[in-house]
């Protein structure tokens, strides 16, 4: 069996986002997404995820590494500043890399 | 009845007191939590039961009846931000985007004020136009539309609808699911009439006022949250969240009797010009204006507007309404 | 009333009204959004309440009564897809394993499509026999045993039990939430009858009509999702999604008034025959024909027959028991 | 009505069919499921229900009338513990943590049963004291609070208010959200009296038994999965199972005869005593009892004294009530 | 502090697969597992989460890696083609070595 | 673009330690943390989670390296013995380092 590296991007935000998040992967060349609902707290405070318009989404990507710069670099260029989130970039192992 | 009976017996209403329960939940730090399916669904449920029953009463008055009290309001709606904007900015010295985000949240308006309006008058047994709810959803849009025109400095020629943001956000106010609810609800009810009524009364009707009460159980919760975020938001907006309802109300109850609303009709029209958004406004300001600060204008309808509304705000529009009548 | 009148009665009810603003929401691309629970909860409360009316009807007609026709609509359901097939492979072309899907979606039954027909009878005062939801309960199944056997090519010896994919659907298929939860709450209302019945009443049959309509909103949002791949499945599915409902509907009422059902009660038999499931037969033909295309089945039982059955083909086949009856 | 009349009776009520098929569900695998949102709206709705019907009865019989037997209710379950303690220790050899969380969740109390027991008075006409969901808000901290103590060795002096898991078990145990809503429901229940009642009635009352029967399907499906547990909590704990709600629910009806109530108030007092808690108790014990065995206690309280109660139990301890009426 | 390398094998598929799915972990090996409701996109399109027939669910497993080749190819093998799914490998450590 | 190295623990638990582990981060020196609701199966046997009371929650953080030891050693002395729970660590690559 052969495995390929693959770069596993995570974004946890708030829900409103979500579309704009999913779109900007795409737009960046992501095939697909993941996405689910979280509660956090972070340097904007706590989120809870009992009313939508307070809670967080999390949602997961997986691209090739050229991929993960764009979208790390887009997030950081248009959302970072002005919205609660989080991102970060971890090493994956795959078997259809054509999939990504 | 007098204003003093009206307010305590106004207080001592099921739905406030769940209200005051949800913010002792929340200051207390319980570990009660709803769900977030649950108040999605109390949302889902409430709006559709609204439109509903509007819609039903649009059948049976006749949209002849309604186009013009319904025109009045949705005006009103899309003024308010108008003078808002410019007291927010020199009185309050909030930067351009705060104060176009706080003026949509005071334009737009908010259903549960509204059913608790219509709840104190059925306990008045005071008549109102049924198809009123037709202003609540012809009101929702059109501040939060101008409220982020004027946020994104529209008269500086910053505006521009490239914006991502600003796309999903004037797209989620004119076609977001309130809207949609609301308006898609009163259509079927104007459609189906008394007969559609019948057949879902047992559940758009029946249990209504108790799901308000555990809706506002999970409203006083969210408030209870912000009680915190009081100091943060200064005396200025705490005023502002105190007198512009009592300001916008009054317009509101003018503009209803002008238009030949009853007494009840015009104190609603009242309700819904004092009430602040804080479902539909909140979402589409976000995404639009992030660079407002949201505890200002959260804080300041729910945790401010909102409970004055629904407390001593609700009879005093009545107050006025009575008074003003021809 | 006459068929046109009957037919625009239904189209005005709040269930079908909710069901169209449900694929307004889907196509206008609203963020109108269910949450995952409340679909579930909405299925149980629905199978539940079904079935226990059924089963209080029971209580009150005695087995005896039940039994025949019970056993006749039973085999109707297996048997359909035995000549659904056939034509799907060599009319349709389709591939083993999709015609084998498509048949076990036919043959079993949508329990929504069969509330939306007693609700018809209903509203024009026709009575029929309380207990015929346990036709639903027992149509189910066997359709979906029977299209998984033809699916897997049963007869070309490739079907075995050792599949973990058809143990799992053969499994579900029996008992499946869906079957489980008729059954069960039948069996209840047949052991607790009239007392039961006067206890839960408040929530199993008083909001049940708008709960349904709810419910409705939810798969028009669904359907709706589904109106784009009208495209893909072609000219021939689009056909047989309009003609089979027709030919099974007449079978079902045929069959119906030769076992002694009343003009309701054919007519109910004969909108089960023709509704295609939605909700069981995907889930157990997607774990044991995964080579099937989902698109196909889906689209046609979803966007084609059900919104067929709910608009015009209740009245029709209303239309044709009322004529067959001697 | 005889004792095996009223055991048959309160067999085949909806409820309990509910928890049967529930527990069948889980025996069977079926994949039934319900989302978690709904068991805890479910939980939220039936403890604001009971809570707020309460709060109207205590408005009408006046607090004087309550202060009394809700003392000594409140006393029963805190003392409770201090005999079941020992008897687990010495005959059931169990461990101080294991004798501790059993004692705490057999002094505190299960909402269901009491529910359960008052809709057995109803289906009898039996007249009982509206306000005695007091007695339930009562009774559900202080077992858990002196059961915990004897589980932490409180008299061995490893008892600390500095162990974090203490601290949070005891602060839900007294603020948890049980607590919050019934004792919160109950207030506004007492203060809006009548006039709340008649505008919530349709969501807190008209529904309420259907919606318990939901609950209970659910209970029956986690109880279900208990059942593999019988096994290992060995035939001492099975038999305290039995004999110790028999015991506690003499002890409640003598001691609810004593302080002056009803029949049906004294029986309810019985229920209470001999009800094990599966919700509050639970969550506090493991918090702060981590190395006590959760299997023991709940596979105790939830696959056998439930089941017990709510069957045998009630109409059992009714029957001690009749007699012991002066 | 001692920690062991181990591999996390994350599974994300249509909802009705999670009780195969789980079922081939068992008998590939595995000791536990942690699932949980996901929406998302891929080459089989859109995945909404307010219906269970269209939603996913993501599977994660801590394993040996040994099992994890076990696993990913049994996977490959038996539902890769015929399921919308996605599976990837990555490395984490963790402290009781024996619990996997 | 410039990508840090940081830490990823994820804890999975009984639902009810929620806010005990949250806390215990936060003493740890964590500057916030992401939860959501979990099933799954394992030593302790099968956790359902249609009742909060046999749910998990799985608890993610990203920390420094010398947090993550804090954190997995706390959890190891007040928390593994007695309750159903797995904890891991993992490596990732964050942009704003000075954010945890
Ligand atoms: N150190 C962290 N570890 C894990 N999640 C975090 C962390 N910091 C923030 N988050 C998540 O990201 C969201 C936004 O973070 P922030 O912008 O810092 O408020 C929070 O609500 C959390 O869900
Ligand atoms: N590149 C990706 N990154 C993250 N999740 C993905 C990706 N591609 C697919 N998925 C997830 O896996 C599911 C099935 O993928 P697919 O088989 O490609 O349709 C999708 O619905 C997504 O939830
Ligand atoms: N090998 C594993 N892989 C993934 N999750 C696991 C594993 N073992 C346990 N878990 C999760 O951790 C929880 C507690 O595990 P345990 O203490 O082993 O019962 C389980 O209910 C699962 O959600
Ligand atoms: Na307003
Ligand atoms: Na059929
Ligand atoms: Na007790």
């Amino acid at each position: 069996m052969n495995l390929h590296p693959m770069k596993l991007v995570t974004i946890i935000c708030e829900a409103i986002l979500e579309e704009r998040v999913v779109e900007l992967l795409r737009e960046s060349g992501a095939h697909g997404h993941t996405a689910f609902n979280v509660r956090g707290s972070g340097h904007q405070g706590e989120r809870t995820a009992d009313i939508t318009e307070t809670g967080n989404v999390q949602i997961q990507v997986i691209v090739k590494p050229t991929v993960a710069t764009t979208v790390l670099e887009r997030l950081h260029r248009e959302l970072f500043a002005a919205y609660a989130m989080v991102a970060y970039e971890s090493e994956v192992h795959v078997m259809r890399p054509d999939k990504f | 009845m007098d204003l003093l009976t009206a307010i305590q017996s106004n207080l001592l209403s099921p739905a406030v007191l769940f209200f005051v329960l949800g913010v002792f939940a929340a200051v207390s730090k319980s570990d009660l939590k709803f769900p977030e399916s649950l108040y999605t669904t109390l949302t889902i449920y409430l709006l559709i039961a609204i439109g509903f029953k509007g819609g039903v009463a649009i059948h049976e008055a006749g949209v002849g009846a309604v186009w013009l009290p319904a025109l009045a309001a949705m005006a009103l709606g899309g003024l308010i931000p108008l003078w808002t904007y410019p007291v927010l900015r020199k009185l309050g010295s909030f930067s351009i985007a705060d104060a176009g985000a706080i003026a949509a949240h005071y334009g737009s308006v908010s259903a549960v004020t509204f059913i608790a309006a219509t709840n104190f008058l059925k306990s008045i047994h005071e008549p109102f136009e049924n198809y009123a709810s037709t202003f609540l959803a012809v009101m929702e849009s059109p501040a939060i539309i101008v409220g982020v025109m004027l946020g994104k400095g529209a008269f500086g020629g910053k505006f521009s609808l490239s914006d991502q943001g600003v796309r999903h956000a004037l797209r989620d106010a004119v076609l977001g699911r309130g809207v949609l609810l609301l308006i898609g609800a009163m259509v079927i009810g104007a459609l189906s009439g008394k007969n559609g009524m019948n057949s879902v009364e047992g559940f758009f009707v029946t249990p209504f006022q108790g799901v308000l009460a555990l809706f506002l159980l999970e409203m006083g919760m969210v408030a209870g949250r912000r009680l915190g975020d009081l100091k943060k938001v200064g005396v200025f907006l705490l005023l502002f969240g105190l007198i512009a309802p009592v300001v916008h109300g009054a317009a509101g109850v003018l503009l209803g009797t002008w238009v030949g609303l009853s007494t009840g009709g015009a104190m609603l029209l009242g309700v819904l010009a004092a009430s602040a958004s804080y479902i539909a406004a909140p979402a589409a300001v976000r995404l639009s204006l992030p660079e407002a600060n949201p505890t200002y204008s959260l804080t300041a309808a729910l945790a401010i507007t909102f409970p004055f509304n629904i407390t001593v705000g609700v009879p005093f529009f009545f107050e006025i309404a009575k008074r003003l009548q021809p």
